[in-house]
């Protein structure tokens, strides 16, 4: 429970501040520091239990299909890093009242801050890779914010991108080596991966393993060739820096690795791998922070360096290394956060951080310079500081790898690390150089706020190697039996050690970097010759390769191109078919082919012609029309001979409607226009074209050629007339045994009635309407609007039009017709007026409203469907019935029927609709106001 | 089915597709649009009349069932060929005088005006209250 | 010569003439083009059902013999959804010419014309 | 005589057809092909008929009933459009 | 009677045509066929203003009989036209017959008349409705074929259409 | 029947009651407002019904006219079908309130009848047992969705709008030759009688039947943009109204459904040459649709565009475990589809919010002066982002663990955690440069100032919910998990399937 409280108060905090985001300052620090403060004491409070090894662990079911649960445990080791967490955390919470602006958004920056605490307290908590994994994204998400808090700076957007690149992208790397390790661990429960080291180093996956979770480490904590993002990270407002950049986020990496420990060191890969990039970050960042002039900037490759400094003793794979590392992990937080914040109160009263306009702090700023040359002391490992105690611990550490290369270049380290560290605390408060520009007034002291916090941690740190058993001892001595999964070591932390390789190595290196700084200076332009490693415009140049060619792939591929679209789906379908097509083959089946008339095959070259006719006066399209309706008239004759007499009356009626569609639409189109594409171009669409066509061709002659197999129609064909009350067979599936079909066909006719209504009503207005009312034929018309003859014509044949619409919709479910094609009769019939006698004429006859007839339609399909649940029968199950009418007699009804009728009213709803409103439009047009004409 | 009935129905059958073969035989070699346009009458009148007439007589003897729903077809085509062709008609006379180059007149050369001074309806605004002309809204 | 080989024939005919047009970048041509397609793919639908001929399936006492229906209905269905579609199509290319200038597919300018 | 006649008779009207055909794509000019189609509806009429008495059976009778109703539909509002350019107006 | 039944013409029309539709007479058919026969007219009635006064009776089978008659003779002679007579020697003419029918129907039904006998074709109406131009494929004496059209089919339309 | 067991028909009456109501309504908005949304409520109620239904792990058929599976169309509810039901109704009532409260229902006509059309497509897409049917359905839901896609117009909407109407229409065309292919080699449509009898062809037939199934997923694979077939998507999405958009972050889904119904049942080992159908190819075109949507969220140039490869992405993450075919992966994978769709509409509904404030600036990735409520829509962006790319602490963390957790040593691993682990930087790279430039970046002096603010903030109420939502999939992942696998296990018995839908008939 505790550990629950533990974990919920940062986010606690961050709810709180985000509800009372409009409270004032004093209100958002109060909730900030008393949940940090809170924190550490429920911290402290298991800090005992946690060193006895009586660990607290809590763990809720979470995910049980994939052993996933939230379990959360507080070995020494997590305890040692949550202390630090949560002890920092404070100070910077408290340091940053002092820092931030009086306009600076405060709640903003510590919901981020506290965010980002209870992320890094789940890294240290987490009894489950998972549960790790969430919180360590999570860190650089919070860094991502932080880092680009001043989000107007250009520097702030760019660090934060960059930080959250890298560190995001070895976090993915991690997850990948982490989901791995719990795979061959068998388990995500991490005290149980611990246990598992050896079945993990012998699976052939532990190098990958190794490679990517270091890969998510080394990021973390800046390892070469990762460290680039963390120098810019510095354009975040420095308690962030203090906070994340220095003590605790950047040690997750450093944390993570003495977290696998057990399970991943040891090895020859470990040893091969963690120390040598330890080493030369080590020896990197330090070269680098010793020429650097911008305090911050020395501040952060001075975080690089000690960073390999304990990945290279972890590197190292003994227990006595694991236990420097963490000492120097306690250490170098407390030294590094008080430089930080040192380094933010100079900038704070001088308005300058570069190290050549400063000096002469001393005298200036007494306190702040007392607090940072003790920490910057403890950084060059001077005694009797604890950096002293760690740097030894390091060199020891190295000396016993036995190599010679390991402790010479560690020395080197060493040099460098004190030589910049020395220059940091001698320049700057003792140098001779003038003091940098200053902000208005003289620069002075600090209050407290800002003061007490660095001066807390310069306290522990040289407290830390005062009294470093008392301090530290027992926490590092069982956070380095977690962590290296074995027995405490009797650690023995102290000043004095006697005098060893360690000792003269250790001294050597002050020594050598008080020398090395006497000549900074002259070795500036030196340093400044070598071969120069920019990492950070690498990653630019990186960065923006990567957008571009992202924008030139994503747009070479996704050019707006429906030919593109429809010409790949194609090739995609032809890929497909002739893979199954080669591999498995289909040949014609025996089923006796049907021997074909002479007629049918003239009928067949009139349907060849036709499509050919189409195809060659593509772009005189009113003559394609002509052969399309030639096309239409030959599928009917075909259905016709090939007994589906329904489906012949409705192509002959959908014929007649989309060439009136056609017709309308054409009217507003361009005459003849341009061909578009080269003859490749159309070389290559025929080649699609033609095997598309032999491929489809094939596959009905295979399936034509094959004896049918005995299928669910036979039930069809015995009970249409029995059970559905009608002959027609066809008609029967319609209305009835397929009538749900039929429902979704109707609604599909509605939808697309309402679509069209929708696409044309305000194609009167906007650009649209001025196109339509400057538009003109070219061509020259004849006067006559409404030729007589056809107008009688049409007037005689509406009344015939719905006798014979009655008759198809009465007797289809016996004979062919039904609703569909009696609806199509109808609307035929009634745009026949619309053609004879105009638009206007006709609209204002009509007396019921497509809406009306779309809505009314669907409600009686739905009805009748529905009417069967009343008997407990399911949907759509229909009746029949006989009613006795006077002068007709027997008469037989099925609810179907009734169902054909909401059919036929959508159908006639929705085709008048279309072809209406397209008029409509073009009515439009004609009119110069371009005024509705209803 | 008798002897008779039989010759009956063979005979009709092949003088209504001999009319069809006859209309759009007509259809191919006469000259100019306006010839052509007389071709299809042959087909739909007697052409189809006499298919549909056997096919009555053909049902009647065959199967014994007096059919005569098959005049409904020859009815709508009585009402909607005529209009067929008179729109036809007019496309032809319209086309002759506004095409660039025209189309070309047929052997009886172009339409004699109806009067003095009016002219055709492809050719002029009808004028208003004439028989035929919807009432404007 | 049998029907089957002419049904074939034809919806491959139907289908590489569609094909070609829809891939032709212009409104018209496209919508001619799906609509030969269609005409293919009903005609394919309806083949599965195999091809007989004048047997239509109108339910008689002791008819075995006859198409099957199924194929028939679906088509019909099919035929509704097409022709939904197509108007709808005709209605969008028109709308997007009104709005575009353009009948192209994709929206371009006409070659040669000024931007 | 039936047997013998109604081969003939399909043959004739699927031979006109094709030679309706020829004129439709042959034209020349618009009204031509107009007539074309407009011809071809009637063969096609015609056919079914014929087919109707080769089957034996009556299902062709509302194909062609339709047709002879709504066949002229088209073929007018082809010349509708020559005429006016706008078919409905 | 005449607000039941306001086109007696159109309403047998349409019986007929339903029970031709039926394709057989019983009490079903004849019943279902008047409901229609005098509910259709009523409905369509918007769509089908000023409709004319017909005369029922024995003018309308005569003309009838007339035009059938008429389209079989000229059927033959337009056939062996086509078959027979070359291009050059057809003697295709234009006619103007001059119309002095009143209603749109009556013009109508003369026009298409002139338009089922084959060998003559109505072509256009003027612009005033009183001129009708018929293309003929093959006359001699246009003004004879032009009273002929006039005489044979329009003066009994007049009387058909009161 | 009880009344139980005739709700099954509720999710594809109802809407279209609703639809035809709103239809007689049209002129009066805010009634047909009030209808739709509480057609909405009903459908989600009904959805909740029918999912606690499914809970005994039974299988329900519905034989529609009463006529026996599987001569007539049969409905089928399972985990599945429930799920699917459920996240629909839950995001549609979202979605439509969001429509409602930001007016955009106002754009054009007929958007209730629209969207409520649409969902009637998507519930009978999710419930029908037959194959024909399911064509019917997908027709229905399409042509809706050309409708709402249109919603709004525009050129770029129309000319968009006309190659995804033309598109899809290719893809029925080619969806009715597969059917086609399937009943003429088998003479039936129900989809467990396909099963059955797909799985008794001779060998002469698995020619013809490998080609049915690659054409069937072609279809499908096209109604869920998987590479190359996705062309059509990151243009459509991105002309659609955002509203809409989110809408349809359910659409491409519909075809990672079918594909998931129909491959276990149909086309699984007993199919001879048409085992597992996908085969091959579903795994690498499942890549190359994770890497492109990826390499596009960092190239787009407008937000819409953005979220619309988001989507793209997220159907390509999905289908590489579902290319798995396994119980565990696609159980994982389920998981992950629930919270994509979430994922994707929330990413939408956040641009919405966001393209409502900037003005002339619209959705373009560039810096703008500030708006109001700029902060709030910063922070929704970065959590929609998170969503989207699947970064803790919402579900598409844990639903990419799970695929990584389940697709472990399964033939192809390698290449799906590269891909999953890759892609997803990719798109972290992409959201941080285009939120850092929208929300963080101010537009260089002297660009005009944004006009007119709005004060509202009730159009970030949807997001958060989805927002919401999608926190809750993560706290709850255990009992999501365990329905996601009871689902799976229901798929991956087909046989259950098939005595559930025929057992009476044989
Ligand atoms: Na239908
Ligand atoms: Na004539």
């Amino acid at each position: 429970m505790a550990l629950l409280i533990l974990i919920g108060l940062p986010f606690a905090a961050v709810l709180l501040l985000m509800i009372a985001r409009r409270a004032g300052r004093r209100v958002h620090m109060l909730i900030a520091g008393a949940c940090s403060a809170a924190g550490l004491a429920v911290l402290l409070s298991q800090a005992e239990p946690s060193l006895s090894g009586r660990t607290p662990m809590i763990r809720i079911p979470w995910m049980p299909t994939a052993g996933v649960d939230i379990s959360l445990w507080l070995d020494p080791l997590a305890l040692l890093f949550a202390g630090l967490i949560l002890g920092i955390g404070l100070l910077v919470i408290v340091y940053a009242d002092g820092y931030l602006g009086k306009d600076e958004p405060t709640a903003r920056f510590l919901s981020y801050l506290m965010l980002f605490q209870g992320a890094m307290l789940g890294i240290a908590l987490s009894g489950n890779v998972v549960l790790m994994l969430i919180f360590w994204e999570m860190t650089s998400l919070a860094s991502f914010l932080l880092i680009g808090f001043w989000r107007t700076r250009v520097e702030a957007r760019r660090g934060a991108r960059m930080a959250l690149t890298i560190t995001g992208g070895g976090g993915l790397a991690l997850v990948g080596g982490l989901v791995l390790l719990a795979k061959v661990a068998g388990s995500y429960d991490l005290a149980t991966i611990l246990s598992r080291g050896g079945l993990v180093q012998a699976s052939p996956l532990y190098p990958v393993i190794l490679i990517l979770i270091l890969l998510g480490a080394f990021t973390k904590s800046a390892q070469i060739p990762f460290h680039a993002w963390l120098p810019r990270a510095m354009a975040a407002p420095t308690p962030v820096s203090a906070y994340l950049h220095s003590a605790t986020m950047v040690k997750a990496g450093v944390f993570l690795l003495a977290r696998l420990w057990p399970v991943l060191a040891g090895t020859d890969w470990w040893f091969l791998t963690v120390a040598p990039v330890g080493l030369a970050t080590m020896i990197f960042g330090a070269g680098v922070a010793l020429f650097r002039h911008d305090l911050k900037a020395i501040l952060a490759y001075s975080t690089v360096s000690q960073l390999g400094l304990m990945v290279m003793l972890l590197g190292f794979g003994t227990g006595a290394a694991v236990a420097a590392a963490l000492f120097h992990l306690l250490n170098h937080a407390a030294f590094k956060a008080a430089l930080f914040m040192h380094a933010g109160i100079i900038e704070h009263e001088t308005g300058t951080r570069d190290i050549r306009r400063l000096g002469r702090l001393a005298t200036i700023m007494p306190l702040t310079a007392t607090l940072g040359v003790l920490a910057a002391a403890a950084m060059a490992g001077v005694p009797p500081l604890g950096g002293f105690i760690s740097k030894e611990m390091m060199l020891e550490a190295s000396v016993r790898t036995g190599s010679l290369l390991v402790p010479a270049l560690a020395t080197i380290a060493a040099t460098l690390s004190a030589a910049y560290a020395l220059r940091y605390a001698v320049v700057l408060h003792i140098g001779r150089a003038p003091i940098g520009r200053v902000m208005g007034t003289a620069p002075h002291d600090p209050p407290a706020r800002l003061l007490a916090p660095p001066a807390i941690l310069a306290t522990i740190a040289l407290a830390l190697g005062l009294a470093p058993m008392t301090l530290a001892g027992p926490l590092v001595e069982a956070a380095t039996a977690t962590a290296t999964g074995g027995a405490r070591l009797g650690l023995h932390l102290a000043l004095w050690h006697g005098i060893g390789p360690a000792l003269i190595l250790s001294l050597s290196a002050v020594a050598a970097a008080i020398l090395l700084l006497w000549r900074q200076e002259a070795l500036a332009p030196l340093a400044a010759r070598l071969p120069s490693f920019d990492a950070r415009r690498l990653f630019d140049g990186a960065m923006t390769a990567t957008v571009q060619g992202a924008r030139r792939l994503s747009h070479l591929i996704h050019v707006a191109s429906l030919q593109r679209s429809l010409a790949v789906l194609f090739l995609v379908a032809l890929v497909l078919g002739g893979e199954a097509a080669g591999r498995f083959g289909f040949a014609a089946g025996p089923r006796a082919t049907t021997p074909a008339s002479p007629v049918a095959i003239m009928v067949w070259m009139l349907l060849v012609v036709a499509t050919l006719a189409v195809v060659a006066v593509e772009r005189h399209r009113y003559l394609a029309l002509v052969f399309m309706g030639v096309i239409g008239l030959v599928m009917a004759l075909a259905f016709l001979h090939l007994s589906a007499p329904d489906l012949a009356l409705t192509q002959i009626a959908v014929e007649v409607v989309t060439i009136l569609l056609m017709l309308l639409a054409l009217h507003l189109l361009p005459g003849r226009p341009p061909r578009l594409s080269s003859l490749p171009r159309r070389v290559r669409d025929g080649a699609i074209a033609a095997a598309g066509g032999i491929g489809a061709g094939w596959l009905a002659w295979a399936v034509m050629t094959r004896p049918a197999r005995e299928g669910i129609a036979r039930f069809h064909w015995a009970n249409s007339h029995a059970l559905g009350g009608g002959a027609n067979v066809v008609n029967v599936t319609l209305v009835d045994f397929r009538g749900f079909d039929t429902l979704g066909e109707i609604s599909v006719l509605a939808i697309a009635g309402l679509t069209i209504f929708a696409l044309l009503e305000p194609a009167a207005g906007g650009i649209a309407g001025r196109r339509l009312r400057e538009w003109r034929s070219a061509d020259r018309f004849s006067p006559d609007r409404h030729p007589m003859m056809f107008a009688v014509a049409t007037r005689l044949l509406l009344p015939l039009a719905l006798l014979v619409a009655l008759h198809l919709f009465l007797r289809g479910h016996d004979q062919p017709g039904g609703g569909f094609v009696a609806a199509l009769v109808v609307s035929i019939a009634i745009l026949l007026q619309y053609l004879a006698s105009g638009f206007d004429w006709t609209d204002a006859r009509r007396r019921i409203g497509e809406h009306g007839l779309i809505g009314l339609g669907l409600a009686i399909a739905l009805a009748t469907g529905l009417g069967a649940l009343a008997f407990g029968a399911p949907f759509l199950t229909s009746s029949v019935g006989h009613v006795h009418l006077p002068l007709i007699g027997a008469v037989e009804l099925t609810s179907a029927m009734l169902f054909d009728l909401g059919v036929a009213c959508v159908v006639l709803g929705s085709v008048t609709m279309a072809l209406a409103q397209l008029a409509h439009v073009a009515q439009r047009a004609a009119r110069p106001d371009g005024e509705d004409p209803r | 089915m008798s002897p008779a009935a039989d010759t009956v129905v063979g005979l009709l059958v092949l003088i209504g597709a001999g009319f069809v073969l006859v209309g759009s035989w007509g259809l191919v070699r006469l000259p100019s649009v306006m010839e052509r346009l007389h071709a299809p009458t042959k087909a739909t009148t007697l052409g189809v009349g006499a298919l549909l007439l056997a096919s009555m007589i053909d049902g009647r003897t065959r199967y014994g069932n007096w059919t005569a729903h098959e005049l409904l077809v020859t009815l709508f085509l009585f009402v909607t060929a005529p209009v067929a062709a008179n729109m036809i008609a007019k496309v032809h006379l319209h086309r002759t005088r506004t095409v660039a180059g025209g189309e070309a007149d047929g052997i009886a050369g172009p339409p004699p005006r109806p009067d003095d001074e009016g002219d055709w309806a492809t050719f002029a605004e009808p004028r208003r209250n004439c028989p035929g002309t919807p009432p404007d809204p | 010569m049998s029907l089957e080989l002419l049904v074939a024939s034809a919806i491959a005919v139907l289908v590489a003439a569609g094909l070609y047009l829809a891939l032709r970048g212009r409104t018209f041509q496209l919508v001619l083009g799906l609509t030969l397609v269609s005409y293919a793919v009903n005609l394919f639908l309806f083949a599965t059902g195999r091809l007989v001929v004048e047997r239509p399936p109108l339910w008689a006492k002791g008819v075995t013999d006859h198409a099957d229906p199924l194929p028939q209905a679906l088509v019909l269905t099919a035929i509704v959804i097409s022709f939904a579609m197509t108007a709808l199509t005709v209605i969008l290319s028109l709308r997007g010419f009104l709005e575009i200038g353009s009948d192209q597919v994709d929206g371009l300018a006409e070659p040669g014309e000024g931007a | 005589m039936i047997a013998l006649a109604l081969p003939l008779a399909l043959g004739c009207v699927g031979v006109a057809m094709l030679l309706t055909l020829w004129r439709l794509v042959r034209g020349p000019s618009l009204a031509d092909r107009i007539v074309a189609l407009d011809t071809m509806v009637v063969d096609a009429i015609a056919l079914i008929v014929l087919i109707g008495m080769t089957s034996g059976t009556d299902s062709g009778f509302e194909a062609a009933l339709l047709l002879a109703m709504v066949g002229f539909v088209g073929t007018v509002a082809y010349c509708k459009f020559i005429l006016r350019g706008d078919i409905v107006e | 009677m005449r607000r039941l039944m306001p086109h007696p013409g159109l309403s047998a029309l349409l019986l007929i045509v339903w029970l031709l539709l039926a394709n057989g007479i019983t009490a079903g058919s004849v019943g279902l066929g008047a409901v229609f026969a005098l509910v259709l007219p009523k409905v369509t009635q918007p769509f089908w203003p000023d409709r004319p006064r017909l005369r029922i009776g024995r003018a309308w089978l005569g003309y009838i009989a007339i035009v059938l008659f008429d389209i079989l003779v000229a059927n033959i002679q337009v056939a062996r036209l086509v078959l027979f007579r070359r291009n050059r020697d057809l003697r295709t003419r234009w006619l103007v017959v001059p119309v002095d029918l009143d209603t749109p129907e009556a013009i109508t039904v003369l026009a298409g008349t002139i338009s089922l006998t084959p060998g003559t074709v109505s072509s256009d109406l003027s612009a005033d409705s009183r001129s009708l131009l018929v293309h003929a494929l093959d006359v001699t004496d246009e003004a004879a074929e032009v009273a002929r059209i006039k005489s044979r089919y329009e003066a009994r339309l007049k009387r058909m259409f009161a | 029947m009880t009344a139980a067991d005739q709700l099954m028909i509720a999710p594809i009456v109802l809407p279209a009651i609703t639809a035809s109501a709103t239809l007689l309504m049209r002129r009066r908005l805010r009634t047909a407002r009030a209808v739709s949304l509480g057609g909405c409520v009903a459908m989600l109620a009904a959805a909740i019904g029918l999912f606690a239904m499914a809970q005994d792990g039974s299988i329900r058929g519905y034989a529609l006219g009463a006529w026996p599976a599987p001569f007539g169309i049969v409905l089928m509810l399972d985990r599945l079908a429930t799920t699917m039901l459920l996240l629909t109704e839950v995001l549609a009532s979202v979605v439509l309130a969001h429509a409602a409260v930001t007016g955009a229902d106002r754009r054009g006509w007929h958007f209730h009848a629209l969207f409520h059309f649409q969902l009637m497509g998507l519930n009978g897409a999710f419930l029908t047992g037959d194959l024909f049917n399911l064509f019917v359905f997908f027709e229905v839901m399409l042509i809706a969705s050309y409708g709402l896609m249109l919603h709004g117009q525009g050129a770029s909407r129309l000319r968009a709008g006309l190659a995804y109407v033309v598109v899809n229409i290719v893809g029925s065309a080619l969806f009715l030759i597969a059917l086609g292919l399937l009943y003429g080699l088998t003479g039936t449509l129900n989809m467990a009688d396909l099963a059955v009898r797909v799985a008794a062809l001779g060998p002469a037939e698995q020619g013809l039947l490998r080609v049915a199934g690659l054409l069937l997923m072609t279809v499908f694979a096209l109604k869920a943009a998987v590479a190359p077939l996705h062309l059509w998507l990151p243009r459509t999405y991105a002309a659609t109204m955002p509203v809409i958009a989110a809408l349809f972050a359910i659409m491409t889904k519909v075809g990672v459904y079918a594909m998931i119904r129909t491959v276990p049942l149909i086309f699984g080992a007993g199919a001879g040459a048409a085992a597992w159908v996908p085969g091959p190819y579903l795994l690498p075109a499942a890549i190359l649709g994770a890497v492109l949507g990826f390499v596009g969220v960092l190239a787009a140039r407008g937000l819409r565009e953005q979220a619309a490869f988001a989507v793209l992405a997220s159907t390509g993450t999905l289908l590489m475990p579902v290319s798995l075919w396994r119980e565990a992966t696609l159980a994982a994978a389920l998981y992950y589809l629930v919270q994509a769709v979430l994922a994707g509409a929330a990413l939408f509904l956040i641009v919405d919010a966001t393209m409502r404030r900037r003005g002339s600036y619209a959705d373009a990735i560039v810096p703008s002066p500030r708006f109001v409520g700029q902060d709030a829509a910063g922070l929704l962006y970065l959590a929609g982002g998170l969503a989207a790319v699947g970064l803790p602490p919402l579900a598409g963390f844990v639903g990419k663990v799970l695929i990584l957790d389940v697709s472990y040593a399964v033939a192809g691993w390698p290449s799906i955690w590269t891909t999953i682990l890759g892609t997803t930087l990719l798109g972290v790279i992409g959201f941080a440069r285009s939120g850092s430039t929208l929300f963080w970046k101010a537009a260089p002096s002297g660009t005009a100032a944004v006009e007119g603010p709005r004060r509202s903030l009730a159009d970030f109420v949807a997001p958060i919910v989805l927002l919401a939502l999608l926190a809750w999939l993560t706290l709850a992942a255990g009992w999501v998990t365990a329905q996601t696998r009871a689902a799976a296990a229901q798929i991956m018995a087909p046989d259950r399937y098939v005595a559930a839908i025929l057992g009476a008939g044989r």
